[in-house]
This record gives structure tokens, sequence and C-alpha cells, in this order.
């Protein structure tokens, strides 16, 4: 146990805020370098948090002192460790990445109020992926929605600030539907603290119970842009600034996904048996839709957002599974974790080859992997995270979730898997076809800070080499010993 | 659409109806915690004691909200010029350069009160704001521009002493863990400035905004 | 970590560590990017010749990553795995070196030769697979790192090729990956072991685990080009030469033929997939593939689209070796393994040279080329002949211990399809070597770019890897009995495989 | 049946009301009310059936008060971000723009 002056699970909720609030001090498009500065220091804290729960197991922060019920905790278990590592791991490089971007005379005016809004950002993901209250819940994910509308509408058009209308809706009444269901829990209860709930809920809940986790779980799921709530997805990540867009298809959706998670593995486990099939169904439904759309779409973004559709689908598929096989839960973080780091790759990637081309449609990528072959490269190894071919992190999903549709003997879940994974390799490969056509004369390319491409690269390559370090991120999940994947 | 929304919406409240008509009592009685909490937790209203210290971190996030709001406004509207004075009449005037020493001293009346009865630092920034709402359609306050860095640091102050106050009282032991004695103090300073920069908030989303003529 | 634990690893790293350098390498460094590449492939060589005369001496070489809790990363440098480590490797240098000429001065080298080591790496890591999902992992990246070749001159056309070669492996890996799946759940890691390690779970499982045989074979079916799984390989010759030598002669169809090997050996043991009934389905599969690509190569007028025919054909022969349950027929399939590796590659070689220094892509071009250029001719025709099993070629030896085999396995008609391709092979190959020595020249050849200068018919660097080839070809018919020959080692393996057996 | 009860129980119907309000309507000024009544509602939920015992509980009224505030930020943000669309595109809905984008 560490003194509680350096609790690393504090300081990762203060240090983004003070960020957020410092580079809004410091005026319009600056604290780029303050931003990444602190961003590194929160990946060591986010790496010395996952060491010392991978030791000593979980652990629990009362903020203010009080403890649950009548404060708020914080709880930092295998789960959550992964999923700030996670989310760290993914913004760093983003950020270097966005430094480079925004300062690119092109996106100078988008840069405005980056920084704070994505300090914002990354505080309300820490916050949530800590929380173990109910309420304080529910503000995280408001402080979540409402920074990721604003980088939406980062860029201004009339397209992007559409697009981030129609999310705000979305989130809106995603966000009330799930405070109705903490209303009724705390009405039914009395608490709204994860640890105190899950007893009370063993005991036989009544219907209002079953309300409220239906209402809160289709809350999350239309934050998560689980079919058919995903219409909101494709404009609003397709249209946003490269390094917004790898921010919120990497990890945004994943936060309330993480949420879907610890509920139905925690509080509502007594419940969670109901729903399994829909959820599944869904999920399934979203890998086909979302694939198919990538398939037919001209733009290279939308191709990407939309591949977002259809790998959230696979989160989703967890569930029917959940019940059967441990190896369900390790295959649903897995996939999390090789998706954020591959679809940031991915939006990075896209960015440079916007910015490479000067258009955004796939026909414009004709002859780029002669300019740009690092990028092309980094789209390709993030391409194989996606498909879910080895030796990546995705693969490493796909085999553990192959594995738990077999083992309870639930079929269809393994066609649907495979026939997602075939459909991604044809939109990854409709990317680098077009861009390995020669074409002859001046394309008239334009040059690309290197910055860009190598971050892209960073993160694809991470995105590959999870699949050969699995066993560590299981470690984390499953905590110390081999007691049962989280509390 | 119509008619699947208004199925789904009836089938929905009634579902609801009958689950709160057969809700048995809570099982968790936290009015009771509160109640026996009281006294350590430097104010005497229990609703403030709530909201800033046993739920204090709520509050904090909640601020960030109105932060991000803001600033997604400021994205929206950054760099446009403030529209002509609107002219308002003479009454308006008067009664506005009339009503703003009181709505000060309502709004410090709050932010005092709110330690023992309902009030505090949110009121009284609202009532803040709504000053300046009112001054600037009587035409005597502009609409607002991109921010200067003065304004920048009053629209963050508040919230830059809240989570200056929570790191300092990690050493305690915990995030926002006022020492009893202190709480009161800690309380005040806290909701001080959160009544200057939530009532620039509350004013920058009206002043921010109005600037350009649509 | 120990000695023998290291050098498999550093059997892969040999190229995948030049490979990886070769793509930050600016375009204009060619002798950087030369020396990287011989350098590796030299190094590879010394380290695979240091594992033979170890493993002949009984030694064993493996290495263990374990990447998911019941999943490891395992690399096993057995017998089996040598004698396609070392035709990879040899015939790896060979390529490189005719790949070295023949892509001089042409665009997008860099990318070209650092898909090449990560392709011959994949190749090596399949072969040194200990376990199923090592064998998938390497299977699939072989996949992915053969496009970007396949695809290498960027036009409409290959494109085409890519993507039918894509749809193909993709599709076959996703199958593969089902059966391995579900095996690994019904037994827990797949160790490839001699003898077989399924048979442990009972007759219950029975149909089981003839459904997850066929989906494997499947799986691997695709890239050893069975008939009906064969349609992308003639596709796939939109690729440069090179890349057609050492893919499609070596690589990638090998790659689907060593792992019908591994998986009735090592997954399933002879004995137990003989007694589920799997192997004579399996023996006219490969028969049908024989014939059937025999039939089309004769009606193809593009060379390299015969000889991808003639492929088809050729591969099926290890399978059917695989298929007939006995040693000799064993020794028979994976000799050819090794044997038909060094004909094809003769005859791609000779194939782009063709074309590279004439503009002669297609059979009925070929009048009198064998006076323009006898070297190459040469080398052909030994290819050819070795395809057809003319004595004292490599062909001919392993199509006698295939014909063995199969009568030592009771299956005499499978002799018949022995001749019957032997025929056709006659058949599509005869007219070529007629065009080429007997008939006269045209006035003018389809393209000339390489000048005759004397003895030399085109660049060194061009002539002088199938020249090797084609000696070994021989060299591999004539000192068959040899104690280091390719028979010699396929009848090391079939010992350790029948375990009953003495050669 | 005590006056908490009743509170959440007109909660219940305003936050379908609203609910149903946001996905029907069309015009965004509309939308964005509706979203607020639906937040009504749900706040009179939380403290009203919480309090259906009589008894005074100051922790939900304290939570209503957090979300009056998030209400209010997300309504002028919604505000703000109509009012731009507006001035980019004179629109005042959202479904005519499944024919520009």
């Amino acid at each position: 146990m560490t003194e509680a002056w350096l609790d690393p699970a504090a300081w990762l909720i203060l240090l983004p805020l003070s960020w957020a609030s410092l580079t809004f001090l410091a005026g319009p498009g600056r604290g780029g370098r303050l931003a990444i500065a602190a961003l590194a220091v929160q990946c060591a804290l986010a790496l010395g948090l996952a060491l010392e729960v991978a030791a000593t197991g979980a652990r629990v922060h009362a903020v203010g002192g009080w403890g649950a019920p009548l404060g708020i905790d914080l709880l930092a278990d295998g789960l959550s460790a992964v999923m700030l590592l996670l989310t760290q791991a993914v913004a760093l490089p983003i950020a270097v990445y966005a430094q480079a971007y925004f300062t690119d005379a092109h996106h100078r005016q988008e840069a405005t109020w980056f920084w704070p809004l994505a300090g914002f950002l990354i505080a309300a993901m820490n916050a949530l992926f800590l929380s173990a209250d109910l309420f304080n819940l529910y503000v995280t994910l408001e402080l979540l929605g409402l920074a990721a509308v604003g980088l939406v509408a980062l860029g201004g058009g009339a397209a992007q600030i559409a697009a981030a209308m129609r999310y705000l809706l979305v989130s809106l009444v995603a966000s009330g539907a799930y405070l109705l269901g903490v209303a009724l829990i705390y009405g039914s209860y009395g608490t709204v603290a994860i640890a105190t709930l899950g007893p009370l809920i063993g005991q036989g809940p009544p219907l209002a119970i079953w309300l409220a986790a239906g209402l809160m779980a289709a809350g999350l799921a239309a934050k998560s842009a689980l079919f058919p709530f995903h219409f909101w997805l494709p404009p609003a990540h397709g249209g946003a600034p490269a390094p917004v867009s790898a921010l919120l298809s990497a990890l945004v959706v994943k936060a309330s996904f993480y949420l879907v998670l610890r509920l139905w593995l925690g509080p509502f486990a007594p419940l969670a048996q109901t729903a399994a099939a829909l959820a599944g169904a869904l999920g399934a439904a979203a890998i086909l839709w979302g694939s198919w759309q990538a398939l037919r779409t001209r733009h290279i973004k939308r191709l990407v957002a939309w591949s977002t559709v259809a790998q959230l689908g696979y989160l989703f598929l967890v569930f029917p599974l959940l019940a059967a096989d441990g190896a369900a839960l390790q295959a649903g973080v897995m996939q999390a974790v090789a998706h954020g780091l591959a679809k940031a790759a991915m939006f990075a990637a896209a960015g440079v080859l916007m910015l490479a081309t000067g258009r955004d449609t796939l026909e414009g990528l004709a002859g780029v992997a002669g300019r740009v072959p690092l990028t092309l490269f980094a789209f390709g190894l993030a391409g194989v995270t996606i498909m879910g071919l080895p030796p990546s992190g995705g693969f490493l999903a796909k085999w553990l979730l192959i594995d738990a549709a077999l083992v309870s003997g639930q079929w269809g879940w393994v066609v649907v898997i495979i026939a997602g994974g075939l459909l991604a390799a044809g939109y990854v490969f409709r990317v680098l076809r077009q861009a390995f056509l020669v074409v002859p004369g001046d394309t008239g390319f334009q040059p690309v800070p290197r910055r860009l491409e190598w971050m892209a690269f960073v993160l694809a390559t991470a995105s590959v080499l999870l699949g050969l370090r699995g066993v560590e991120l299981m470690a984390l999940l499953n905590g110390p010993g081999d007691g049962q994947p989280i509390s | 659409m119509k008619a699947l929304v208004t199925i789904a919406g009836l089938a929905l409240a009634a579902a609801l109806i009958a689950a709160l008509l057969q809700l048995p009592p809570a099982a968790v009685q936290l009015p009771a915690q509160v109640a026996a909490n009281m006294a350590q937790s430097g104010v005497e209203h229990p609703v403030t004691a709530v909201l800033l210290n046993f739920r204090g971190y709520d509050t904090l996030l909640e601020v960030a909200v109105l932060l991000l709001a803001l600033l997604t406004l400021l994205t929206l509207s950054g760099g446009a010029a403030p529209a002509p004075d609107g002219g308002a009449d003479a009454l308006l005037r008067g009664v506005a350069r009339l009503a703003l020493p009181l709505i000060v001293l309502t709004a410090g009346y709050l932010l005092w009160a709110g330690a023992h009865r309902p009030g505090g630092a949110f009121q009284a920034g609202a009532v803040l704001a709504a000053g300046a709402v009112l001054l600037q359609l009587a035409g005597l306050l502009p609409a607002w521009v991109g921010p200067q860095r003065l304004l920048r640091l009053g629209l963050v102050l508040g919230f830059l002493v809240f989570l200056g106050v929570a790191a300092t009282l990690l050493g305690g032991g915990a995030l926002l863990r006022y020492p009893p004695e202190r709480a009161g103090g800690l309380i005040l300073l806290i909701e001080a400035g959160l009544t200057l920069s939530l009532g620039l908030i509350l004013a920058g989303l009206f002043l921010f905004v109005t600037g350009r003529r649509s | 970590m120990t000695l023998n634990e290291a050098l498999p690893l550093a059997v892969l790293a040999s190229s995948l560590v030049p490979g990886l350098v070769i793509f930050a390498l600016p375009e204009e460094r060619v002798g950087w990017r030369t020396a990287l590449n011989l350098f590796g492939a030299v190094s590879k060589l010394a380290f695979v010749a240091w594992l033979l005369i170890g493993v002949q001496a009984g030694e064993t070489y493996g290495f263990r990553h374990t990447v998911l809790p019941g999943i490891e990363l395992m690399f096993k440098a057995d017998a089996l795995a040598l004698l396609f480590v070392t035709l990879s490797t040899l015939l790896w240098l060979f390529t490189t070196v005719y790949a070295i000429g023949y892509l001089e001065g042409s665009p997008h080298r860099s990318r070209f030769f650092g898909f090449f080591s990560l392709c011959v790496t994949s190749t090596v890591g399949l072969a040194m697979a200990g376990n199923l999902y090592t064998f998938f992992v390497f299977y699939e990246l072989l996949t992915l790192s053969t496009f970007p070749l396949v695809v290498h001159r960027g036009t409409a056309q290959a494109m085409r090729g890519g993507t039918v070669y894509l749809a193909y492996t993709l599709a076959g890996g996703a199958l593969l990956l089902t059966g391995i799946v579900w095996l690994h759940g019904l037994i827990g890691q797949v160790e490839f072991t001699h003898g077989g390690v399924v048979a442990a779970l009972g007759p219950d499982r029975a149909a089981q685990l003839k459904l997850i045989f066929l989906l494997l074979i499947a799986g691997v079916g695709v890239k050893a080009a069975i008939v009906p799984l064969h349609g992308w390989l003639p596709q796939a010759m939109v690729a440069p030469a090179p890349v057609s030598a050492l893919l499609h002669a070596v690589a990638v169809v090998k790659a689907g033929a060593f792992g019908i090997a591994r998986i009735v050996y090592e997954v399933y043991g002879v004995e137990y997939a003989q007694s589920l009934g799997l192997l004579v389905p399996l023996a006219i599969l490969a028969s049908v593939t024989i014939v059937w690509g025999s039939f089309r190569a004769l009606f193809q007028d593009d060379l390299k689209k015969r000889l991808a025919y003639s492929t088809v054909s050729q591969v099926s022969y290890i399978a059917l070796g695989v298929a007939l349950f006995g040693p000799v027929g064993t020794v028979g399939g994976l000799a050819h393994l090794v044997h038909q590796g060094i004909m094809k590659i003769t005859l791609f070689f000779c194939a782009g040279n063709y074309a590279e220094t004439l503009g002669i892509h297609k059979v009925s071009e070929m009048d009198g080329a064998g006076r323009r250029m006898p070297w190459t001719t040469v080398a052909f025709s030994i290819g050819a002949l070795g395809m057809m099993g003319a004595p004292l070629t490599a062909g001919a030896v392993s199509k006698a211990w295939l014909a063995d085999g199969a009568e030592a396995a009771g299956l005499n008609w499978a002799v018949w399809v022995l001749w019957t391709s032997s025929l056709l092979n006659a058949a599509y190959f005869l007219p070529i070597l007629w065009r080429a020595w007997v008939r006269r020249p045209p006035p003018a050849w389809p393209d000339e770019h390489i000048p005759a200068r004397g003895r030399r018919e085109t660049a060194w660097l061009l002539l002088a890897p199938p020249l090797i080839t084609a000696a070994a070809v021989l060299v591999a018919g004539v000192f068959a009995e040899a104690p280091w020959s390719p028979l010699a080692w396929a009848r090391l393996i079939a010992k350790r495989e029948y375990l009953e057996w003495a050669p | 049946m005590s006056t908490g009860l009743l509170y959440a129980l007109a909660g219940v119907l305003l936050f379908v009301l609203g609910a149903a309000g946001v996905v029907v309507l069309a015009h965004l000024l509309r939308k964005i009310l509706a979203f607020n009544v639906m937040g009504s509602g749900a706040f009179l939920v939380l403290v009203g059936l919480a309090q259906r015992e009589g008894v005074v509980d100051p922790v939900p009224q304290a939570m209503v008060l957090t979300g009056i505030v998030v209400a209010v930020a997300a309504t002028a943000l919604a505000l703000g971000l109509a009012r731009a669309l507006h001035a980019r595109t004179g629109r005042t809905g959202l479904s005519e723009g499944a024919r520009l984008d």
C-alpha cells in the first residue's frame, strides 16, 4: 500500500482535470506540451496502479473518508486497471499526434479548445473506470458525453455540428434512461453504492430493479453505439478531426461497454441471463451490418467508423457466452484493448492518408503506398488486429470467443465471428488495394509530418504485439492468485 | 414511428407505475447516516453537507461539466464580432442599474446562507449570472468575444480552488477528506470560488453566444 | 535461454531482422539492401546446417513462449520441420540472387525485399511450429506477407489476382481456425507428436473428429491448391517471376502440403486416421487433383499458367503420399516435397528468364528459344523431364516410391493415377521442349530487353540460379541413395513416424 | 398513497412523455425542451421515491441538485449547437439533414 498522498487512482483523476483547466487558461490552441507531459505521468501512474492491483488485489479509495454507502468509493480492480492502462496508452501517442496534426496549416483553426476538451474527456474516462457509485457514474457519463460532443463539433462545419447534435441527443436520452434506473435503484434500496447493492439485489429483486437494469443497459448500449443505436456513430466519428476520431472510437465507446460489463458481472449478475441472448443477437447484427456498410462507403474515415460499429458488436457477443465459460470475459477485455489500440492507429493513419492526398475518398488513395509507406504499413498492421488475424491481440480475442462459443455448443456465434473476420478483411484490403495501385504521372501528394506517421505505427505495432503478451493482461484481469475474475 | 413510440412509451409507463406501486421499503437508510455525521461535516444544512462533503466528489465533476459546456460553446462561436447595441429603452436600463447592487447582495447572502439553510454556491452563482444577463439585455454590458486571460482565470478559478483543496486533502488520507475542525472554512473557500466562477460560466453560456446574430 | 532454445529463434531472426531493416532503407541504398539480403540468407543457411547435424545426432531443439494461459507459441525443429526449412532456406538464397537481378532498376524494391524476407520467415516459422496454434499464426502471416508481393506490380490485373488469392486463403484460414479451436477445446493444446494426439479421446468423439479433420484439411487444402480449392493459384501468377518461383512453387503451396502431413501424422496419427477411414478419401481427393491439374495444364498457352496448373497437380503427389497408409508412401510424398520444389523453381526461373530477356510469355511464342538461350533451355528441359519422372531425375525417384507406396497400401488404382499424370505431364511439357529446341526462331522476339553478348545469353544473376537448381534436380536423382539426399532424410522421418519400420 | 410516491408516479409520466418527445418531435428546440421534461421526470422519481415513507432524505436532493446543473449545462450546449446549425444551414431540425450528408 502506497501513501495516500501518492495514490495513483486519485491522481489519475486529478491530473487530467488539472491540465484540462490549465490548458484552458493558456489560451486557444495552446498547452499541447503540458498535456503530453502530464499524459506521460498518467501512463506511469496507470502502470503503477496496475502493478499494485496485480500484486495485492483490488483496492478501494473512500473519497472524503466516509466510505460507501454514505460517501463515494473509488474501486481499482483488474478490470478497471486494464481499462485505465488502455486509456493512457492510447491517449499519449494520440496527444503527440494531435500536437503535430493541429500545427498543420489545414487544421490550425480546429485546434482552439482541443486540449482542455481532451483533458476533460480523459479525466471523465478515468473517473468512470474507477467509480463504484451508480450516481457518480452518471456524472462521469455526462462529463464524458459532453466532452465527446464538444470534440465532434470542433471542426465547426455544418456536417460536424449536425453530427454533434445527433450524438448529444442520443447521449442525453441515454443518460436520462440511466438516471431513471439509478432513481429506481435508490428508491428501492436507499443506496447507489455498487458494493452495497450487490448482496441486496441477490436476495430477489423487485420489478423496479428489473426495469432499472433494462433502462440502464439500454442507455449504455445506445452510448456504446450497439446496433440499432449505432446511427449516430459514423457521422460523428467519421466527421471529426483525426485525433478526435481516434480518441472517440478507441476509448469513449468502450467506456459505456465497460460499465455494462461491470454491472452485469457485479450487482446485476442475478438478472444477467435474461437479456444475454438479445445482447448477443444485436452484437451479431452490428458485426454484419457495420462490416457491410464499411464495404460500401466511399470515404476513408467513414469506413473506419463503420468498422468500429462492427467491432463493438464483438464486445456484446461476450454476454451470451459469459455464463458458459470464463474465456468469454477475457475475450471481451482482450477485444476492447486490441481494438482500442488498433482503431486509434487506423484513424491516425487515415488522418495521414487524408493529409497526404488532400482528399477523403478511397479513390483518392491510388498510389499512396509509395509516398507514405510507413502509414500504410501501420494501417495494415492495425488491419491485422481488426481482421483478427495472428499474431495480434484481436486474434487472441477471436480465438477466446470461438473457444467459448464452441465449448458451450453455441455454434451460431462461431459463424458470425468467422464471417465478421472475413468481411473485415474485405474492407481493410479495400484500402490497401487502392493504395498499392500504381498510377502514372504526378499525383500531387502533400508532405506529411513524420511524427504523425510514427504515432500511427506505434499504436498499430502495440495492437499486434499485444497478441504475444496476453498472459500479463489476463493475470491482471484475474487478480493475484487464481481467484475469480473480478469480485 | 409515432404509433410505435406511443405504444412503447405507454408500456414502459405502465410497467414503471406497476413497479413503483409494489415497492417494499428501502433496506438502507442514508438519512440516519447523514444525521449521525452532520457534526463532522463542517456545515449545518444536510443537503449542503451531502453536496460538498459526503458526495463532494460529484460536485467537483459537475463543475467540470459546466466548464465543458462553456468550452464547446466557445469552439462554436469563437471569434465572432459582438452585435451592435440593441439600444434598450431607458426604463430597462434604469431598473437594471438599480437591481445590480441588490443582485450582488442576494448572491452574497445565498452563498453565506448555504451553510445552514437552502442556498449555496450554485444558487448564488446563478443569481450573479442572471444579473449579467440583465445588464447585457439592458445594453449596459457588451456581449463577450473569445475570453481574454483574466476572464479565463475567472472562469476556471473556482474549479482550480476546488481541485487544489481536493489534492491537498489527499495527504490527509483520501481525496476531499476534510478534517472536521477545518471543514467549515474549506467548504466556504470552495463555495466562494465557485460562486464567482459559476456566475461567470453561467453568464458566459449566454454572453458568448449572443454575440452573433444568425 | 539455452542454445537449443535459441537456435530455432536464430533461424527465424536471420530473415526477420534483415527484412525489417530493409523496410526502413531508402530505395536507393542498393548495396546495403543486397548485402543484408545475402547476409540473412547465408546466415540462415549456416544455422540450418547446424540444426541438421544436431537433429541427425538425436538432439532436440525447441522454444516455448506462453501467449495466454493454455496457449503457447511453440517451435520445434524436428526432422520433418527441417526437411521443409532446409528446402526453403536453400531456395530462398537462390531466389534472392535471382530477384536482385530480375528487379534491377524497378521501383519499390525495399518493399519487395522486405515482404520477401517476411514471407520466408513465415514459411520457416510454419515449418518449425510445434503446435497447431503456432502453425496457424505463421500460416496466416504467410498469407499477409505474400499479398503485397502478388500485387507488387500495382496494375488492375495484379489487384484482381491478389483479391482472388486473399479471398481463397483467408476463407481457408477461417476454416482452419475453426477446426483448430474446436480441437483445442476438446483436448487442450494440440502439440505435434509422433503417432498423433487425438486417439486418446475415444470412439464416441469419432464423428466430431471426422468433421474437424474435414475443416483442417479444407483449411490447409486451399494453400495446397487441392481441387476444388485451387482457383487462386493460376490467378496469382500475375506476380513477378521470383515471387511465383519461391511462393507458388515452394512457400505457399508447400505450406499447405506440409500442413496436411503434420495433421495426418502428428495430430491424428496415421494409424488413427486410417481407422477413422479418413485416408482413402484424402487419397481420392489428391488423385483427382493430380489428374485434373495436369489435364487443365494441357490447354494453357500462358507459360506461367501452364506451370501453375502443373503445380496444382504435382503438389497433390505429396498429399497422396501422405494419404497412402504405410511408410513407403510417406517417403515418396516427403521426398517429393523437396524434389517438386527444386524442379518447379527451376521452371519458374526459366520462365522468368524468357519473359525478362525476350518478352516471351506464351508457349506459342517459344519457337526457337533454345537456340537463343541454350543454357536457360537446358535448365528448363531438366526441370520438365523431372516433372515427367524421367530417369536420373529427382522426379523419377519420388514417383517410384509413391507407386511402391500405393501398391503397399493396396491402392492399385493410385498407381494408374500416377501413370496417367506422367503421360499428361509429358503431353504438356514435350511440346514446349519441341518448340524451343527444334522449331526455328521468329525474325524478331516479342520484346527483347537484354541483348545477347557472346556466350552470355542473359544477365548472370538470372542465369546462375536456374542452372544450380537444375543441377540439383539431377544430383538428387542420381545420388538418391546417398546419406545426405532428400530421400534419405524422408526415410529418417518415416522411421520416426512409423516406429516399427526399418527402411 | 404518500405524497412522495405521487411525485414519483408523476415523474414516470413526465419521463416517458419527454423521452417520446425527443424521439418524435422534429424541431430542435422542441427536442431540447422535451429532454428537459424527461430529465425533470427522472429527478422527480429520484426525490419522490426516496421519500415515499415520509422521511426527508437529503441525499437524493443533493443528487438532483447535481443533476439539474448537469442538465443546465447540457441544455446550454444543445441550444448552442442548434443555433450554430441554424446559422450555418438555416435548418431547425436534424431530419432534413439526412439528405445533406
